[in-house]
C-alpha cells in the first residue's frame, strides 16, 4: 500500500488507486504504480474529455481510419490515402523553448510514419504573448528556431500554420504542430502485435533518465514548482530519426514486421500495452535487453522515459534477422526485448525477476471516464456596439496592419524550409497551403485556424468558426474538405468553467463538421494550460485537408491584373465582438463573437468553389482577422504588380457602421477577383442560389482606397502599407 | 547516358534531386549509396541537399568521409563531372574540392526564399544553356550558406572567372541586401579550375517545373545533361 | 580579465551531436575514443572586473544567458588576468 | 585519459554568433563585457592512449574531423590522466 504521498506526486485518487488494486489484483508496486500515473494521466488517457469527443462525427465514406491509432486516414482515391494529426507541445515548448517545440515536430512526425506513410507536409498553430515583451520574444525565437531545426533537418516541408499574439498566452505558449503523410491504401501499418510468439524489438535511440513522467507534466499546471519539473525536457535528434524514418519506411515496404509503434508520451510503457491490447494479447520483456544511456536506471525509470526516437516493432520470429539488417543498413540496431504471449499480461523481467505483471486491457481501456462538472460559460456582452468611431480610419487601418497576429509571418516562415519535397504549390503566405501529387493532376491543400477569443467570448461559436474558417481557407484555394484534425487547448478540467467550455466548443465543433459532411478522424487535447491559476482563453485549432481535382484551377490571393472586378460573397453586419480591430483599436477584449449561419457558410463556399472549377476566378481570400480592409490589402500584397484597389464599401451587406464595414469579422465572406464578364456569371449563379454576392470594387492603381458614400475614408499607397505589414514582427526582434 | 544522386545518411533532397533529373527532364538516373564504392558507371555525379549526419560537427563534414567518396575523388580528377547542391557544395568544400568554406548565414537563421542569382561565368558545362549576366530566379533554403575564403583564395578564384554565380537583384544589379547570407562577393556558386566541379548553394531541382514556381533550374541541370 | 566559460548538456541529457561526431570518429578508425561529448566554449574580455566581482558576475551570466539550467551545466575559469 | 579540445574561429574570421551573444549581454547591462568569442568544445574519452600517444593522436583527429583549418584553430589540453 502506498502513502498517500506517493499517490499524489502520481497524480492518482483513493478512488482510482482502489480501482487499480481490483483491476490488477494485487497492490500495484511501484513501477507498476508509475505506470498506471502515466496511462491514466489526462494526457494519455482522455479521462475528462472523452465522454464529450465521442460527439465528434467520425465516420464518413472517405475515412479508412478515425479516432484510436496513431493518426487519422483519408482515402483520396487511386488507392492513395493521406495520414495526418495534430499533437500539443504547450508545456514543454514554455519550459525549453527551442528543445520542447523541436520534439514536438519529432513525434507528430513518428505518429505518421507509425502508419506507413511517408510525412509530405508540416503546420504549426503557434500562440505566445505580445512582443514587446522580451521574455516572450526569446520563447517565439527558440519555438520557431526549433520548429525549423527538427523540421528541415528531417527534410519535411513546414507549408503552413498559423502566429497568434495575446496577453493569455505569455506564461502559456501554444505550439501545436500538424504532420500530414502519403501511403499506398495497401501499404498501410498499424499497432499491433498480432499472434503469440511474434518477436517485440526495440529500435532508435537508446533509453535515458530523461523526460521521465512528461505525460503526467502535461496533465498538471504550472505553479512555482516550474524548476521542479524542468528535467522533463527533451533533446532532440533529428538526424536519428531521419535514419528511423526511412529505415522504418524500408521494413514496411517490404511487409518483414507485422506492426509498429512509436514510444511517445509514456514511452515504453504505451507501446508495450497498446500494441497487444490491440491484438488481445499480452507481452513478456526483459527490461536488461532495452538499451540503456545511462547506468544503472531502473524499472521504473526504463518504463517510462519518454526518451525520443524510439519506436516498438512486432515481427514473426522468421523475420527478425532480415528486420535488424534493414536496420543496421541504416546504423541502427533493432533489438529483441520480448514476446508476444496468450495471457493479455504486461510482465516485465529485470535482472531475472518479474517486476511488472499486470494485465494490459486494464491499463488501455479501463481508465475510468469522468463526467466533470460543468458551469455554463459566461456569454459576451453586447456591449462592443457602444464603442465610438474612430474619427481617422486609416489611423486604425494602419494599426491593424502593423498588429503582429495581423502583419506578415515571413520572419517566421522564412526559417522553415517551405519547399523540400518540390510538392508546395502555393507556399506559406495564403490561408491554405497546396501540395500537388507527384503522378497525378490532383493537390492536397491544408490549413490550421482556431480563435481563442472568439471561443473565450462564446465557446459553442468558437468551435463552429473554426472549423468554417479552416474549410474557407480551402474553398479559397479551390478546395473541397476531406477530413478534420483538432487540438484542444483548453485550462484545467476540473474547474467547472473551464469543462463547461470544453462541452459547448466540442459540441460547435461537431455541429459545423455534421454540415460540412466530413468526418474527425482524430486529434489531441491539452487541459491544464493554465500558469498560476490563471487560464488560457480556450483555443480550439482546426487542422483541415481539402482536396483538388485538378491543379491548374488553384488560385492564391494575390490580385491579377487591372481592371478586375472585386466581388464580395457573403454579407457583413455590425459586428465587432472579439475582433482584432475592437482590441488593436479600443483595447477590449469583449462582446460577442460573430453569429454564423453553417447552412450559408458552405452555400459561399460551393459558390466560390464552383465558380474556381469553371475557371472564372483570379484570386479568392477570405477576410479574418481585421476584416475586409485588411483582406483586400493582403490581396494586393500579394499580387505580383502590387496592384491596388478601390472599394466602396456601401455594397457589401446590412452593416450601418463604417468601422464595421471596414474592419468587422461576420463570417461566411469571401472576397474574389474576376474579370468583368466572369464577375457578372458569378453574381449570377450567386443570386441563383440566394447567396448575397456583389461587385464592391475594382483592382488596380497603387493605392488601397475605400470609399463610403461616395467618400474616401481609408486611403493609403500600397507600398507604405505593405511596408508596415512587412517590418512589424521582425522590428521587434531588430530592436533588442 | 547515365547521373548518379548520391545518398548520405540525413540528405533529404536526394530524391527531390532524382525527380527532377529523371522525371522532369527524362533522363536515367540512380540512386548512389554512400557506403558503397561503386559509381554504377553513371557519367556525372550529383551530391545532394539536406543535412548530412545531422550537419553536426560542421555542415558537410562528417559526409566528406564516407566510403564512396574516395570514388567521387578519383572521378573528378579524371575530369568527369561533379554537382553539389546545397549541402552538396559543403561537402565539396569540406573535400577541398572546392575552395573556401560555409559560415552561418548574416542573420544566424535559416533562410528559405526565392532570390535572384546572376550567371557569372556562363562557359561552363553546368551555365552553357545560359547567357552572361542572365538572372535566374531559384530558392534556397540553408543555415550556413555565408561564403568565406581568405583573401589569396578570393583573389584566385575571382582572377581564374570561377564564381559561376553570385546572389543578386532581380535585374542583376549587386547590393547588401540582395546577398542574403553575408557571402563574400555574393558568391552563391562556384566552379574549380579544371571546369568539371561545381558547386552551388541554391536548388535548381526546386525550380524545374511551372508548377512549382519558376523553371530557371533548368538551365543548370539541362546544361549539364548537354554537356555529358 | 578574460575568462573563459564551458557549456554543455548535463550528463543525464541526450547528445546527439557528440555521439554522432564519436560515431563518425570511430568508423575513421580512430577506435581509443570511448566517448566524446560536444558543448559550446565563450570566451568573454571583461573590463573592469577583479577576480571577487567576476566570481559573482560569471556564474550569473553563465547560469542566466549562456546556458540553459535545464539540460545544460557550465563550468568557468580565468585564463587571463 | 580524457581531453578537452577547443576549437574557435580564427581572429580573421568574424564571429557574428559571438557578437550577438555579447549583444544580449549588453542589452540585459552586463556592460563589463568588452569582447566574446564563441566556440566549441570537445570533452574526448580516450583508452589504452598514453600522453605520448595523445600528443600524435589528438592534433591529428582535430585539424582532421573536428577543425576546419580554413576557418578554425584549435587548442587541447588533457583533463584527467
Ligand atoms: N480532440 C480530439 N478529437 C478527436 N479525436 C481525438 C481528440 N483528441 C484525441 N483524440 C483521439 O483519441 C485517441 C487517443 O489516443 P492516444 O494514442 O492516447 O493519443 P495520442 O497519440 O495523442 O497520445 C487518438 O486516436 C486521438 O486521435
Ligand atoms: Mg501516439
Amino acid at each position: 500500500m502506498h502513502d498517500e504521498k506517493t499517490l499524489r506526486q502520481h497524480n492518482v485518487t483513493n478512488e482510482e488507486y482502489a480501482l487499480i488494486q481490483s483491476l490488477i489484483g494485487h497492490d500495484p508496486n511501484l513501477t507498476e504504480l508509475g505506470i498506471f500515473s502515466a496511462m491514466w494521466s489526462e494526457h494519455c488517457s482522455y479521462k475528462s474529455s472523452k465522454v464529450y469527443l465521442k460527439q465528434l462525427p467520425t465516420r464518413a465514406k472517405n475515412v479508412v481510419q478515425g479516432p484510436g491509432e496513431n493518426a487519422g486516414i483519408i482515402d483520396i482515391g487511386d488507392g492513395q490515402v493521406v495520414v495526418f494529426k495534430i499533437e500539443s507541445h504547450n508545456h514543454p515548448s514554455f519550459i525549453e523553448p527551442f528543445q520542447g517545440a523541436a520534439t514536438g515536430v519529432g513525434g507528430i512526425l513518428r505518429d505518421i510514419f507509425t502508419m506507413g506513410a511517408r510525412p509530405i507536409a508540416l503546420m504549426d498553430s503557434l500562440r505566445f504573448g505580445p512582443l514587446d515583451n522580451a521574455r516572450n520574444r526569446s520563447v517565439m525565437e527558440g519555438v520557431v528556431s526549433g520548429i525549423s531545426s527538427y523540421g528541415n533537418s528531417i527534410g519535411v516541408p513546414t507549408v503552413g500554420g498559423e502566429v497568434v499574439f495575446d496577453e493569455c498566452y505569455s506564461l502559456n505558449p501554444l505550439v501545436n504542430v500538424f504532420c500530414l503523410g502519403l501511403a499506398d491504401k495497401d501499404k498501410l501499418f498499424f499497432a499491433k502485435t498480432e499472434d503469440v510468439g511474434n518477436a517485440v524489438l526495440y529500435v532508435g535511440a537508446k533509453t535515458g533518465r530523461d523526460g521521465i513522467h512528461g505525460a503526467s507534466m502535461a496533465s498538471q499546471e504550472f505553479g512555482e514548482d516550474v524548476e521542479v519539473k524542468r528535467p522533463n525536457v527533451q533533446v532532440g535528434d533529428p538526424f536519428k530519426e531521419k535514419l528511423l524514418l526511412e529505415a522504418c519506411l524500408e521494413v514496411m515496404a517490404r511487409r518483414i514486421i507485422v506492426g509498429i509503434q512509436d514510444m511517445g508520451a509514456a514511452g515504453l510503457t504505451c507501446s508495450t500495452t497498446e500494441m497487444p491490447a490491440k491484438s488481445g494479447q499480452g507481452v513478456d520483456i526483459d527490461l536488461d535487453q532495452v538499451p540503456q544511456r545511462e547506468k544503472g536506471m531502473t524499472p521504473y525509470e526504463i518504463l517510462l522515459s519518454e526518451s525520443q526516437e524510439r519506436m516498438l516493432i512486432a515481427c514473426r520470429p522468421d523475420q527478425v534477422k532480415a528486420v535488424q539488417a534493414a536496420f543496421a543498413k541504416w546504423d541502427l540496431d533493432a533489438v529483441e526485448i520480448g514476446k508476444v504471449t496468450g495471457d493479455g499480461q504486461l510482465k516485465c523481467r529485470f535482472h531475472g525477476e518479474l517486476v511488472v505483471d499486470i494485465p494490459v486491457g486494464a491499463v488501455v481501456d479501463l481508465c475510468p471516464a469522468y463526467h466533470r462538472p460543468l458551469a455554463e460559460p459566461a456569454k459576451g456582452n453586447a456591449a462592443a456596439a457602444d464603442v465610438a468611431e474612430p474619427a481617422d480610419l486609416g489611423g486604425a487601418f494602419k494599426a491593424l496592419l502593423s498588429s503582429p497576429t495581423i502583419a506578415n509571418k515571413e520572419w517566421v516562415y522564412r526559417q522553415y524550409d517551405h519547399m523540400v519535397l518540390v510538392n508546395t504549390m502555393v507556399l506559406p503566405g495564403a490561408g491554405a497551403a497546396v501540395l500537388r501529387i507527384k503522378g497525378s493532376k490532383k493537390a492536397l491543400a491544408m490549413t490550421l485556424d482556431g480563435n481563442g477569443l472568439y471561443t473565450q467570448l462564446e465557446p459553442r461559436a468558437g468551435g463552429k468558426i473554426a472549423v468554417a474558417e479552416a474549410c474557407r481557407n480551402l474553398a479559397c484555394v479551390g478546395a473541397r474538405p476531406i477530413g478534420v484534425t483538432n487540438c484542444l487547448n483548453f485550462g484545467n478540467p476540473e474547474k467547472p468553467g473551464v469543462m463547461g467550455q470544453f462541452k459547448e466548443a466540442v459540441e460547435g465543433m461537431s455541429e459545423a463538421c455534421r454540415a460540412f459532411d466530413i468526418a474527425v478522424t482524430g486529434g489531441n487535447v491539452s487541459f491544464y494550460n493554465e500558469t498560476e491559476g490563471v487560464p488560457i482563453f480556450p483555443t480550439p485549432v482546426l487542422g483541415i485537408v481539402g482536396l483538388v481535382e485538378d491543379t491548374d484551377t488553384v488560385v492564391g490571393p494575390g490580385f491579377k491584373d487591372e481592371g478586375d472586378r472585386i466581388l464580395l460573397v457573403g454579407e457583413t453586419k455590425d459586428e465587432l465582438g472579439g475582433t482584432e480591430y475592437l482590441k488593436v483599436v479600443h483595447g477590449r477584449e469583449d462582446g460577442e463573437a460573430p453569429s454564423i449561419d453553417l447552412a450559408r457558410e458552405r452555400a459561399v463556399h460551393e459558390v466560390v468553389l464552383d465558380a474556381i472549377e469553371s475557371g472564372w476566378v483570379k484570386s479568392a481570400h477570405d477576410p479574418s482577422d481585421g476584416g475586409l480592409a485588411v483582406c483586400a490589402a493582403e490581396c494586393a500584397f500579394h499580387s505580383e504588380g502590387r496592384l491596388g484597389c478601390e472599394i466602396d464599401l456601401d455594397g457589401a451587406g446590412p452593416a450601418e457602421r463604417t468601422d464595421a464595414r471596414l474592419f468587422g469579422e461576420s463570417q461566411s465572406r469571401i472576397l474574389i477577383t474576376a474579370s468583368r464578364e466572369n464577375a457578372v456569371l458569378i453574381a449570377g449563379m450567386a443570386a441563383e442560389r440566394g447567396v448575397p454576392a456583389s461587385v464592391v470594387g475594382k483592382v488596380g492603381g497603387d493605392l488601397i482606397k475605400f470609399s463610403r458614400r461616395g467618400k474616401a475614408v481609408v486611403e493609403i499607397p500600397v507600398a507604405a502599407a505593405r511596408e508596415m505589414w512587412m517590418s512589424a514582427i521582425p522590428d521587434f526582434f531588430a530592436k533588442k | 547516358m547515365k547521373i548518379g544522386v548520391v545518398l548520405f545518411p540525413g540528405s533529404n533532397c536526394d530524391f527531390d534531386t532524382i525527380h527532377a533529373f529523371k522525371e522532369v527532364l527524362g533522363k536515367p538516373t540512380v540512386p548512389l549509396w554512400h557506403k558503397d564504392h561503386d559509381l554504377q558507371g553513371v557519367d556525372a555525379v550529383i551530391l545532394p541537399g539536406g543535412f548530412s549526419y545531422g550537419d553536426y560537427l560542421r555542415s558537410g563534414a562528417i559526409a566528406r568521409f564516407s566510403p564512396l567518396m574516395q570514388e567521387v575523388r578519383e572521378f573528378a580528377a579524371k575530369g568527369r563531372p561533379v554537382l553539389g547542391i546545397c549541402n552538396g557544395f559543403q561537402v565539396l568544400l569540406e573535400l577541398e574540392l572546392l575552395p573556401g568554406a560555409m559560415l552561418r548565414n548574416k542573420n544566424l537563421k535559416f533562410l528559405c526564399r526565392h532570390v535572384s542569382i546572376k550567371v557569372e561565368n556562363e562557359k561552363t558545362r553546368f551555365t552553357r544553356k545560359a547567357r552572361k549576366g542572365q538572372v535566374l530566379n531559384i530558392p534556397i533554403a540553408h543555415f550556413d550558406g555565408n561564403y568565406y575564403a581568405p583573401p589569396e583564395t578570393l583573389k584566385a578564384i575571382e582572377d581564374g572567372g570561377q564564381v559561376a554565380f553570385r546572389y543578386c537583384e532581380p535585374d542583376g544589379s549587386l547590393s547588401e541586401a540582395s546577398n542574403v547570407n553575408g557571402s563574400l562577393h555574393s558568391i552563391a556558386g562556384l566552379i574549380n579550375k579544371a571546369g568539371n566541379v561545381c558547386g552551388l548553394m541554391p536548388h535548381p531541382e526546386r525550380a524545374s517545373e511551372k508548377i512549382l514556381g519558376s523553371e530557371d533550374g533548368r538551365f543548370i541541370l539541362e546544361s549539364l545533361v548537354e554537356s555529358l | 580579465m578574460k575568462v573563459r566559460i564551458l557549456v554543455s548538456f548535463k550528463d543525464s541529457v541526450l547528445d546527439p551531436q557528440g555521439q554522432t561526431v564519436r560515431n563518425a570518429l570511430h568508423t575513421l578508425g580512430y577506435d581509443a575514443v570511448q566517448d566524446l561529448r560536444q558543448g559550446k566554449v565563450f570566451e568573454v574580455e571583461l573590463a573592469g572586473v577583479d577576480r571577487a566581482a567576476a566570481e559573482k558576475l560569471v556564474p550569473e551570466m553563465a547560469s542566466k544567458v549562456l546556458a540553459n539550467p535545464i539540460i545544460e551545466k557550465y563550468t568557468w575559469s580565468v585564463i587571463e588576468d
